[in-house]
């Protein structure tokens, strides 16, 4: 994942890329063969242990997907977690610093 | 999307297919249905998409912006911003009128976020996007329709 | 007389390097290459076309160029029934395929014209290439008498026996399309019903 | 350019037109150029490129083959362990091998050097599939992106550079394969276009300045990060010849050819493509 976050004028601008291939389980590989369904499904993002977004993915969000989002009460140095987790139950947690 | 494909499209999804046979109800009560937190996500026409995802009788608003190009040079990303004017906005939901799943995302926004949002989105074809902001327990939307193309060589 | 032989001096020398450099080039395309699916080394091979359109970068000239011209036409297999119109609904779909003769195509898979990977065609179809000149109207505009019919099947049939270097395909020569496909592309850019040409 | 255009071309059917070719002065066509302008414009606004180049940074410095070694020792051109800049010079001879190399030519002298790692093994699959990462596109991801905002300076002193510069120039007009291609075919004009993808005129300064300092690339439609030898194995696929062999003499050539017009430019990749 890549979290980069800023604060100008009071709001926090957090910009997240997280890897993930989001398969809708329509698309056939080289072979022919369907790809099954593999997409992350939920996303939350904490500032100071404090949820700041919820979001809900369904297969439509592009691979690599992009969130950017934008809070009040950040400052620089702030910790910021991004978490994700997908279809198979697989989870990833990230944490960047407010610059 | 029908029953039968949804199988073959799960097919071998493993927790995926199970967490799927739950959100559509299949493994709950049938009165639970409504309840359940995906549901947006199996309903098959924007009404119902909105039902269920607690945004019924969504009305254009002026005061929601939706910005997206108007062509797409591929539809596996088609970059999105919305945003909106409106007070205490606490739920906006990204709807691809034409995909196979309408309700892309659904974003909980608590007091303090601001409704300002950008992400991007897979088209399977040329339709309208639909974002959809919750203000004060109403629903607005804002709409706009992407062209999408095929590209490169083709080969 | 001494800058005449200074000349052919030099001469002698840029073609000796010339030659070096020409053994060079099929030896590296010899080892730095390799068959793949339908793609066979043999592709690497030139004919006599393709040999002056790469010596000349594409400006044919010299005493030859009028009797490859004959050759290419010559090559062209004409209908046997006399007719060149066919479907022009089935040569909307073969403009719009790109695939075919790729080393990641199966051999006897689809194989398209991919026409709007460089030509305007349809006026609906917005994603369309410049490398070739825009073909929306042409029998509105050209009319789609006989000999525009055969004319328009020809160029499709082997563009080199029009322009020696075009950078058109030559789709019936090479075997990509079949006689009854390069009709249903004639019917598209000329048949009054098809969108190409509708009012 | 029209004249020639229209002399290479020849086309088709050009003698019979009553119109001029698509490109310019067709309303419908400079709207859709703005829509697709816009659409990149966006799309600009984060580059998922930045993933591969955090996972080839972490592969970069990671101990890995028979000798557990890391990559960090890798000389690029500019010296043992310098990453800042070297794209920018590549390809050049490299003394220690007596070859012109590419960025990944270079890369898989020092996994096997520094690594021990088998040739072999390192070639078996050097492009990503949409369930296999590639490493060697990650480390592509990671040096180019050290590269950014330097100016290209492909050397062209040692007379192997300024041959595998012909070689490539020679491989780029070639024509061949059932569908008559050369590079050229598609990138020795300007303002032409595949369906909406514009095409670089690779035989021009700016044209090769544009399309080189913009590669390596994160695809859109596949959802991958691409690199430069994926890039030439790619056009070869749709120029019907054979497979080129991955980090060969004839893929640097080209590489050196088109890096080499390029030279003067602001390398400003990874960049972002359909």
């Amino acid at each position: 994942m890549r979290i980069r976050a800023s604060v100008r004028d009071g709001v926090t601008e957090a910009k997240v890329l997280m890897q993930h291939p989001m398969e809708t389980g329509l698309r056939k590989d080289e072979s022919g063969a369907l790809v099954p369904a593999w997409f992350i499904t939920e996303v939350t993002a904490t500032h100071q242990e404090r949820v700041v977004l919820r979001a809900q993915f369904g297969t439509s969000i592009s691979a690599n997907p992009y969130l950017a989002f934008h809070f009040h009460g950040g400052k620089p140095g702030d910790r910021i977690v991004v978490s994700w987790v997908d279809t198979k139950g697989d989870r990833r947690s990230d944490e960047a610093t407010i610059a | 999307m029908d029953w039968k494909r949804r199988q073959v499209l799960y097919a071998g999804g493993g927790a995926g297919f199970l967490a799927e046979l739950a959100s559509l109800g299949l493994l709950r009560p049938a009165a639970a249905r409504e309840q359940t937190p995906r549901a947006g996500f199996v309903a098959k026409t924007v009404a119902d998409v909105l039902s269920a995802s607690g945004l019924a009788g969504a009305a254009d608003s002026a005061q929601v912006q939706l910005e997206a190009p108007e062509i797409a040079e591929n539809g596996a990303v088609v970059p999105l911003k919305i945003s909106s004017d409106l007070p205490r906005v606490d739920r906006i939901a990204i709807l691809v009128e034409k995909n196979p799943v309408i309700l892309s995302a659904l974003f909980d926004l608590p007091e303090g976020t601001d409704p300002s949002i950008a992400t991007r989105v897979k088209m399977a074809e040329t339709c309208r996007i639909i974002a959809v902001v919750r203000s004060d327990g109403k629903a607005y939307l804002a709409s706009k329709e992407v062209k999408v193309t095929v590209g490169g060589c083709g080969g | 007389m001494l800058a005449a032989t200074a000349c052919a001096a030099f001469a002698t020398h840029a073609d000796a390097a010339d030659s070096a450099l020409d053994a060079r080039f099929r030896q590296m395309l010899l080892d730095d290459f390799r068959a793949r699916g339908v793609a066979g080394m043999d592709r690497l091979d030139q004919d006599d076309v393709q040999k002056l359109c790469t010596d000349t970068r594409d400006r044919p000239r010299g005493a030859a160029v009028q009797a490859l011209l004959k050759h290419q036409q010559e090559l062209i297999r004409w209908p046997e029934d006399g007719r060149f119109l066919g479907d022009w609904r089935a040569g909307e779909k073969l403009a719009q395929e790109g695939r075919g003769m790729t080393w990641a195509d199966r051999p006897g898979g689809p194989t398209g014209g991919s026409c709007y990977g460089c030509h305007r065609i349809s006026p609906a179809e917005i994603s369309f290439g410049t490398i070739g000149p825009s073909l929306l109207h042409l029998g509105r505009d050209r009319g789609s008498s006989p000999q525009m019919q055969r004319y328009v099947y020809g160029h499709i049939y082997n563009a080199k026996a029009y322009n020696l270097c075009s950078y058109m395909p030559r789709f019936g020569t090479s075997g990509a399309l079949t006689e009854q496909q390069i009709k249903d592309l004639v019917a598209l850019l000329l048949d009054t019903d098809s969108p190409v040409n509708r009012p | 350019m029209r004249r020639a255009f229209l002399h290479a071309v020849g086309i088709v059917l050009a003698v019979i037109l009553a119109k001029p070719a698509g490109a310019g002065g067709d309303e419908d066509v400079q709207d859709t150029s703005a829509g697709i302008e816009r659409y990149r414009q966006m799309l600009g606004e984060a580059n998922p490129a930045e993933l591969d180049e955090a996972r080839g940074e972490q592969i970069w410095k990671t101990a890995a083959g028979p000798a557990q070694a890391t990559l960090e020792r890798c000389d690029l051109g500019l010296g043992p362990g310098v990453v800042k800049g070297a794209y920018a010079q590549l390809p050049r001879l490299f003394a220690d091998t007596a070859r012109v190399q590419d960025l990944e030519s270079r890369l898989i002298t020092c996994m096997m050097k520094l690594q021990g790692i088998a040739q072999a093994d390192i070639v078996a699959k050097p492009f990503s599939t949409s369930t296999v990462r590639s490493d060697i596109e990650a480390l592509v991801a990671y040096v180019t992106a050290q590269s950014r905002g330097m100016p290209m300076h492909v050397p062209l002193d040692e007379p192997q550079e300024r041959q595998a510069y012909s070689l490539g120039e020679r491989l780029f007009f070639y024509r061949a394969g059932p569908y008559d291609f050369s590079c050229a075919s598609c990138h020795s004009q300007d303002g032409r276009r595949i369906r909406l993808q514009e095409l670089p005129n690779l035989t021009t300064k700016a044209g090769a300045r544009h399309a080189y300092t913009t590669w390596p690339a994160y695809r859109v439609s596949q959802g991958l990060f691409r690199s430069f030898q994926w890039r030439l194995n790619d056009c070869f696929r749709q120029q019907r010849f054979p497979e080129p062999v991955y980090g060969s003499d004839a893929t640097i050539a080209l590489t050196l050819f088109i890096a080499a017009n390029a030279n003067g430019a602001i390398y400003n990749g990874p960049g972002i493509k359909r």
